[in-house]
C-alpha cells in the first residue's frame, strides 16, 4: 500500500474537504475523503474516476490524496470493476466501485449477483464482500440514450444486498460512510438529477445514518408520500402545493430500500390513511409495487383507498426531447393525491 | 517434444500516406483521381458538421455531441471500401460513416439532440443505430455477419468501436464468435488513444490492439488510421476477403481524438497541450490535402467552393433538424411493441389525458 | 440457409413429432419442430444444443433435422448468444436462444435489455428483435449451486419485453408457438421441475395459446390463487386438500407475466374476495408484489383480507439438502389459504 | 515506412515426460525423488476419491458431480508449484488441487452433496469456494492478484478454469485487467477439450489457448497437461516471475476429461469411444507410475500399499460426511447478512414455526 496515512489522517497539504454547505456530489466525495483517511483498507476503484476526478466529480482530488494504488482507473469494463473488488473485499479490502451511469450497470449483473452478493451466505461466513458500487441514477439532466435509468428494481429481489438512496448532502454523506463500513456489499444509487441542485449544511468530520431506517422528511396528517432519491423533492413540492389547499402531506424519504424500514411507512400510513408511492422507475415490477404490496398487507383495514403509484411509465426511458412526459411531475403527485383523497 | 513452437505471432502495420502528402507508391491502392478527390471532400464534409454540431451545442440547439474531428479519414476510407449491400454497425462515434452511408445528417443531428426518430433511418440504409453502451455493439457485428453467411447473401458486415471498447467482455466474445462461425465481419477499431480520460496502456498491456486477433485465431492488422489510403487498402482487403467467404477479420486504424470526448467532457483536464499538439500535425485531412495539391489534382479555389458547399449543405441539414415536427408525446410508447398491451394503451391514454388537459 | 425445406416441411425421415401424450419438454421440442418446418427463419443457438440435443433433451434430433446452420451450438457465451441474436433477428432470422439456466442469465442481460427490449422503440420501428430466449428455470431438482433460480422479476421491470412461463404441456407447445411468432423478443420459462412430471394430450400439429391471456386452471368460490410456472400444480394440489375442507379455491394460471391479464385476475379475486399469491422466486421485489399491488388498486374495496404471498424468502437459493424449507409447498398455500379465510 | 512488423512473438509448448515415462533431462526441472512419489500419491489419492465421489452419486449418497479423471497431472503439479500463503481460486473441476490445498475432502463432498457449509473452509486455507458460473472466477482471480500486489504480500493468486471458460467476456477482461494492473496472478486453463459436448475448435478459432495471451500483452505458455513434469516446470516459473513483481502469466494446459461432464451427463452421445482410447492410453497417472518404476522409485508392493491408504483415508471423510449434524433449518437465513435485517428474522421464525410444528 501506499501508506501515507498509516496514522489517520491528513499527512499532506489537501484539498479543503471540511466546509459547511456541501452539494450531494461534494457530499458523497466528502464521504469517501473520511472514510480512506480513516482506513487504508478503503479504496476506490472505476472508470475514470483518477486523474478525471469522475465525470461527475464525485472523485476529484482523491488520486491526488491517495495516489493511484487506492484510485484506481479501470479499463472499460464494468465486470471485471466489480469481479475485481469481489476479490479485493474477500481479501481484505472494502473497494468503492463506480460504475459511471446505472445504464452500464448490466454488464455487472453477474458479479454483483452471482457473487458479490452470495459471498457470505455461500461460504457460511467465512468470506464475505464488504463492498460499495456507488452509481449515478436516474433522469433529469438530458443526457445521451442509457444515461437517465432507475435500475432499482432489479437490485431488490436479490438477497444478499443493500440498496440506499439519499436524497440530500447530509444523507449522502452520512450513509455513504455507513455504507463503507457496512460489512456486506451496498448498492449506494446517486440521485445524478439533484447531485448539484442544492447545498445542505454537512458536518466537517465523520458521521453516520444508520441504514435501514427512514426519514419523516415532513410530517402531515392527511396522506402519506413515500419516496427516495431525486423524487423526495418531487413529493416535498408537491407537498406545498396541497398545502396551499389545506392539504397535510406527510413525506417518507425511505432512504434505504433494502432493508426497508416498514416500521416507519406503516405508521405513516396507519395515521394517514392514504398513501401515494413515486418513484422515477418504470411502473411494472417497480418497487413501488413491494411498497404497495406491504402496505396492503400491513395496514389494509387501515387504508381509506387504494394506494397510488405515480412511477415512470412502462417505456425506454425517453431521449431528451420526451423526458418530460416520462418523469413523474409534482403536478401529477398531487393529482395522484386528489385521487387518493376524493376515493 | 521438449519446447516447441506452436505458434508464431506477426503483427503488421500498414502506412502509405505521409504527414508530408506523399504516398508509398508500391503499396498505393488504386483509386482513380476523382474519387480520390471525393474522399478529400467527405473527410472534409464531416470536419464541417462536426465543427457545426458543436456550435449547435454551444447554442443549446443540440445534447451532448461526441466529435469526430481527426477520425475521419478512417471513416471515409473504410465508407470507401464498403459495397452497396453491406451492413454498418456503428458504436457512437461514427457519425461521418454513418452519413456515407446514407444516413441523412439531420437524422444524426435529432438522435444527438434528443429526438429517437434519429434513428429510424430510410429503408434502405443498412445501418444499425448507435450504440452507447461501451463494446455491445460487437456483438451485432458479428450476429449480422452470421445472418449474411447463413443467407448467403452477397454482403459484409462492418462494425465499429474505440480502443476503449476492447476491454469490454463483448468484444472479446463477439469477435472469438466471429471466428468460429467464419461470420462475414470486420472488426474495425478507431483506436484514438483515449476512453474518456484513459490512455491506451491502461486499457491493456498488449502493445498493439491489432494483435488481439491472435487470440481469436483470424487476421489483424494495424494501419494508421489519419492515412486515408493504408485504410482504405486495409479495408477493402478485409471486405473482400470475408465477401469470399474466408472469414471476419480485423483492423486496428491508430488515430487520435482531437477533440473532446464530448461536449461534456474537457479533456485538457488529463492530457497535454503538447500531445494534441502532436497530433493535430498529423491531421488527416490536411495530409491528404498536401498530396492532392502535389499531384496538382487541388487547388485553392476548389477548396473555397468546396468549403461553401460544406457549408450550405450542413446548414440545409441543420434546417431540416429544425423542421422536424416536434415528437408527439404518445411517441414514447408508440414503438414499444408491435402490438401495444392493454396496460401500455391504458398509460398512453393517461398521459394525453394529462397534457390535453 | 441449408434449405432442407424450402418447400416446407418434413424432406427427411424425421424422429416421430407427432404424439398424443407429450411432457412439458417433448411439447418444447414439438413446438420448435413445427415452426423451424413452417419458417426456414427460423433458428436454434445455444450451449449444447446440437448434437447433444440440449442438456434437458428439448433440442434433441433438431440438429439431424435441420444442420448446423439452423441449430447452432455456440461457444460457452452468453452475452453472445443473446448479442448476436440481436443482429441475427433484426436482420430477418427468428432466432430461438436457450440459456442452459436461469441462473446463468446474467452475462446476457446487457444484450437482452439494452439491445433487445430497446430495438424497435429507439428506431421507431425500423428494426426490431423477434427472437424467443428459452431458459429453464425454478427449483425442484436438486442440480448444483445456481441452477435452481426464478429470476422473472428482474424481467418484469424492462418494458419491450415479453415473459412466458408454461406449466403445462399443452400450454408450453401452443405458449412457445405463439412466442416464436411473436413480433417481440419473448422470455420463455420453462419450469424444469415439471419438464417431464407429466403429460398431457398434445396436437401434433402448430396450434397457438395467445400470449396475455390467464387461464382459469380451476374454478372455486373461496380465494383465488394465483400462480404460474410449476407453482400452478402446487396451488392444484393445495386446492384438493382445502376442498376436502370445503374450501373452494379458484386457480388462476397466468400463463404470461408481462402482458399481465390483469382482467381476468381482478375478476376472479372481485369474485372470490380473496387471494394468495405464490411463486418461488425471492418475496421482496418479486413480481408477487406487482401483483398484490394491482390487485388492491382495483379490488380494494372487495378485498375481504389482505393479500397473502406464499414465496421463496429473501434468502440465496439453498443447495440441496435445504431445498425443501425454501421452496413453496402445498402445505405452506393451505396455510396461507386459511389465513386470508380467518381474517 | 510501408508494411511493417509492430508485433512478433511466439508460443511455445512443453513437454518433459513421455506416455512412456521417459523424460527430457535438459528440460526436467529438480525435484527430489521422494517428492515425486508425493506427486504420485497425490494424483492416486484425487482418482481414487473422485472414483469414491461417483460411486456415492450413484448410491443416491453425493448430489452431482464432475469428475476430474485425467486431470490429476494438472492440479498435482501446480499444487506442488504453490506456496504456503498462495490463494487459489478454482472453477468447479478442481477437487484435486483444492485437497491439496488443504480443503478437508468431507468438506469438498457436503458442497457437492448440497450443503453450503462445505463451502466453509478452515480459517488457514487460502482458497475461494467453488465457481459454477462458468469464468466467473477469473475475475476475482485477478481481483486477489491486484489484492496482494497492493499490500505487497509475499503471495500469489493462481486461478483456474476450463477451455469453455475461455469464450466468456469475463475471461478476457480479467486477463486483459491483470495486463494493465500487473495483478500477482497465474491463470491457469485446464483444457480438457470439451466443454460438455461442445468441442474445443467450436470455442475458439484459435489454435492453441495459450496464444490468447498476445492480446494481453502478458507470457502464455502450452504444456502438455498430463505430462506432471511439465506442468509443474511451468507452474514454478509462472508462480516464480509473478512473485518477484514481473507480472501474470497464463498457462494452457492440454488434458482430456476421461469422464463425463458430471454425472448427469452421458458423453457417449457425442464423442467417439476411439477418442477417449486414444487419450486413456496418455493416462498421466501411468505415465508418471512408469518413470517412478523406471526410476527404480516404486514397486508393485508400494502400489498395493498406496491404493489400499488411499482407499482408506477417503473412507474416513465419507464417514466424517456422513456424521456431519444435518444443516439446521434456519442456516438458509443465518449467513445472508453479517446482521440480519428485521424482514429475514421474521421470515426465519416463520420457517421455524413451520418447522416445529
Ligand atoms: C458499458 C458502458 N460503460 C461505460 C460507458 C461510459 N462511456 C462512454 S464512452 C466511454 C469510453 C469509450 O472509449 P472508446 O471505446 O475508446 O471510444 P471513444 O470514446 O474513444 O471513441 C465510456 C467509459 C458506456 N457508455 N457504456
Ligand atoms: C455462465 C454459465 N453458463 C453455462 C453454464 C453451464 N455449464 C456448466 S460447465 C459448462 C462447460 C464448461 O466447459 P469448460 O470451461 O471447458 O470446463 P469443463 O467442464 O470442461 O471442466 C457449461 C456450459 C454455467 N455453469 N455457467
Ligand atoms: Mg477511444
Ligand atoms: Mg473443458
Amino acid at each position: 500500500m501506499s501508506g501515507q496515512n498509516a496514522e489517520g489522517r491528513a499527512l499532506h497539504a489537501v484539498p479543503e474537504v471540511a466546509t459547511e454547505k456541501l452539494t450531494i456530489a461534494q457530499a458523497v466525495r466528502d464521504a469517501m475523503l473520511e472514510e480512506m483517511d480513516g482506513n487504508d483498507r478503503v479504496i476506490v476503484l472505476g472508470e475514470d474516476v483518477g486523474v478525471d476526478g469522475g465525470v461527475f466529480r464525485a472523485t476529484e482530488g482523491l488520486i491526488e490524496r491517495y495516489g493511484p494504488e487506492r484510485v484506481i482507473d479501470t479499463p472499460v469494463a464494468e465486470s471485471a470493476i466489480v469481479g475485481m473488488s469481489v476479490g479485493l473485499a474477500a481479501t481484505g479490502f472494502r473497494p468503492i466501485a463506480e460504475i459511471q451511469f446505472m445504464g452500464f450497470v448490466y454488464p455487472a449483473i453477474n458479479q454483483l449477483f452471482g457473487h458479490a452478493a452470495r459471498m457470505r451466505n455461500r461460504t457460511r461466513g467465512r468470506l464475505s464482500c464488504p463492498m460499495v458500487v456507488r452509481m449515478p441514477y436516474g433522469g433529469g439532466i438530458h443526457p445521451p440514450e442509457h444515461h437517465s435509468e432507475s435500475y432499482e428494481a432489479l437490485f431488490l429481489n436479490t438477497p444478499g444486498f443493500k440498496v440506499v438512496v439519499p436524497s440530500n448532502p447530509y444523507d449522502a454523506k452520512g450513509l455513504l460512510v455507513s455504507a463503507i463500513r457496512d460489512d456486506d456489499p451496498v448498492l449506494f444509487m446517486e440521485p445524478k438529477r439533484i447531485y448539484r441542485a442544492f447545498r445542505d449544511a454537512v458536518p466537517a468530520e465523520s458521521y453516520t445514518v444508520p441504514l435501514g431506517k427512514a426519514d419523516i422528511a415532513r410530517e402531515g396528517t392527511d396522506v402519506t408520500l413515500i419516496a427516495w432519491g431525486a423524487m423526495v423533492r418531487v413529493c416535498l413540492d408537491a407537498s406545498e402545493v396541497l398545502a396551499r389547499n389545506e392539504i397535510s402531506a406527510e413525506v417518507v424519504d425511505l432512504r434505504t430500500l433494502n432493508p426497508l424500514d416498514r416500521e416507519t411507512m406503516i405508521e405513516s400510513v396507519v395515521k394517514t390513511g392514504r398513501a401515494v408511492v413515486v418513484h422515477e422507475a418504470v411502473r411494472t415490477g417497480g418497487f413501488g409495487a413491494e411498497i404497495a404490496a406491504q402496505i396492503s398487507e400491513h395496514a389494509l383495514l387501515q387504508l381509506e383507498a387504494p394506494i397510488q403509484r405515480v412511477t415512470g411509465f412502462d417505456v425506454v426511458f425517453p431521449l431528451a426531447q420526451n423526458e418530460k412526459h416520462y418523469l413523474p411531475s409534482r403536478q401529477r403527485v398531487v393529482k395522484a393525491v386528489e385521487k387518493v383523497l376524493a376515493f | 517434444m521438449p519446447r516447441t513452437k506452436v505458434y508464431e505471432a506477426v503483427t503488421e502495420r500498414l502506412e502509405i500516406l505521409d504527414t508530408e502528402g506523399r504516398v508509398d507508391a508500391a503499396l498505393m491502392p488504386e483509386i482513380d483521381p476523382s474519387r480520390t478527390r471525393d474522399l478529400y471532400r467527405d473527410m472534409v464534409l464531416m470536419r464541417t458538421f462536426d465543427t457545426k454540431a458543436l456550435k449547435l451545442q454551444r447554442q443549446g440547439r443540440m445534447g451532448t455531441w461526441p466529435p469526430i474531428k481527426g477520425q475521419e479519414a478512417i471513416q471515409a476510407g473504410v465508407a470507401l471500401a464498403m459495397g452497396d449491400n453491406d451492413w454498418l454497425i456503428p458504436a457512437f462515434r461514427e457519425h461521418g460513416i454513418m452519413v456515407l452511408r446514407g444516413v441523412p445528417l439531420h437524422l444524426v443531428f435529432a438522435y444527438w439532440a434528443g429526438d429517437e426518430r434519429g434513428s429510424s433511418y430510410p429503408e434502405e440504409v443498412r445501418c444499425f443505430p448507435v450504440a452507447v453502451p461501451v463494446g455491445s455493439q460487437w456483438q451485432h457485428g458479428t450476429g449480422v455477419g452470421l445472418s449474411l453467411k447463413l443467407r448467403d447473401e452477397d454482403a459484409v458486415a462492418v462494425t465499429f468501436g474505440g480502443d476503449g471498447s476492447t476491454s469490454e467482455g463483448d468484444f472479446h466474445e463477439a469477435v472469438n464468435c466471429a471466428g468460429v462461425f467464419g461470420t462475414k465481419t470486420v472488426f474495425v477499431i478507431q483506436n484514438n488513444q483515449w476512453a474518456i480520460s484513459v490512455p491506451l496502456h491502461r486499457q491493456t498491456a498488449a502493445e498493439t490492439l491489432a494483435q488481439k486477433a491472435h487470440a481469436y485465431g483470424i487476421p489483424g492488422i494495424q494501419v494508421d488510421g489519419n492515412d486515408v489510403f493504408a485504410v482504405y487498402a486495409a479495408a477493402t482487403e478485409a471486405i473482400e476477403r470475408t465477401r469470399r467467404g474466408e472469414g471476419p477479420s480485423l483492423i486496428e486504424a491508430v488515430t487520435y481524438r482531437l477533440g473532446d470526448h464530448t461536449t461534456a467532457d474537457d479533456a485538457s483536464r488529463y492530457r497535454s497541450e503538447e500531445e494534441l499538439e502532436e497530433w493535430e500535425g498529423r491531421d488527416p485531412i490536411l495530409r491528404l490535402r498536401r498530396y492532392l495539391v502535389e499531384q496538382g489534382l487541388w487547388d485553392d479555389d476548389q477548396e473555397t467552393v468546396l468549403l461553401e458547399e460544406a457549408a450550405s449543405w450542413v446548414d440545409g441539414q441543420v434546417k431540416a433538424l429544425e423542421e422536424m415536427e416536434p415528437q408527439a408525446p404518445e411517441e414514447i410508447f408508440t414503438s414499444m411493441y408491435a402490438a401495444l398491451p392493454p396496460h401500455v394503451v391504458e398509460q398512453m391514454q393517461s398521459l394525453l389525458e394529462e397534457v390535453r388537459s
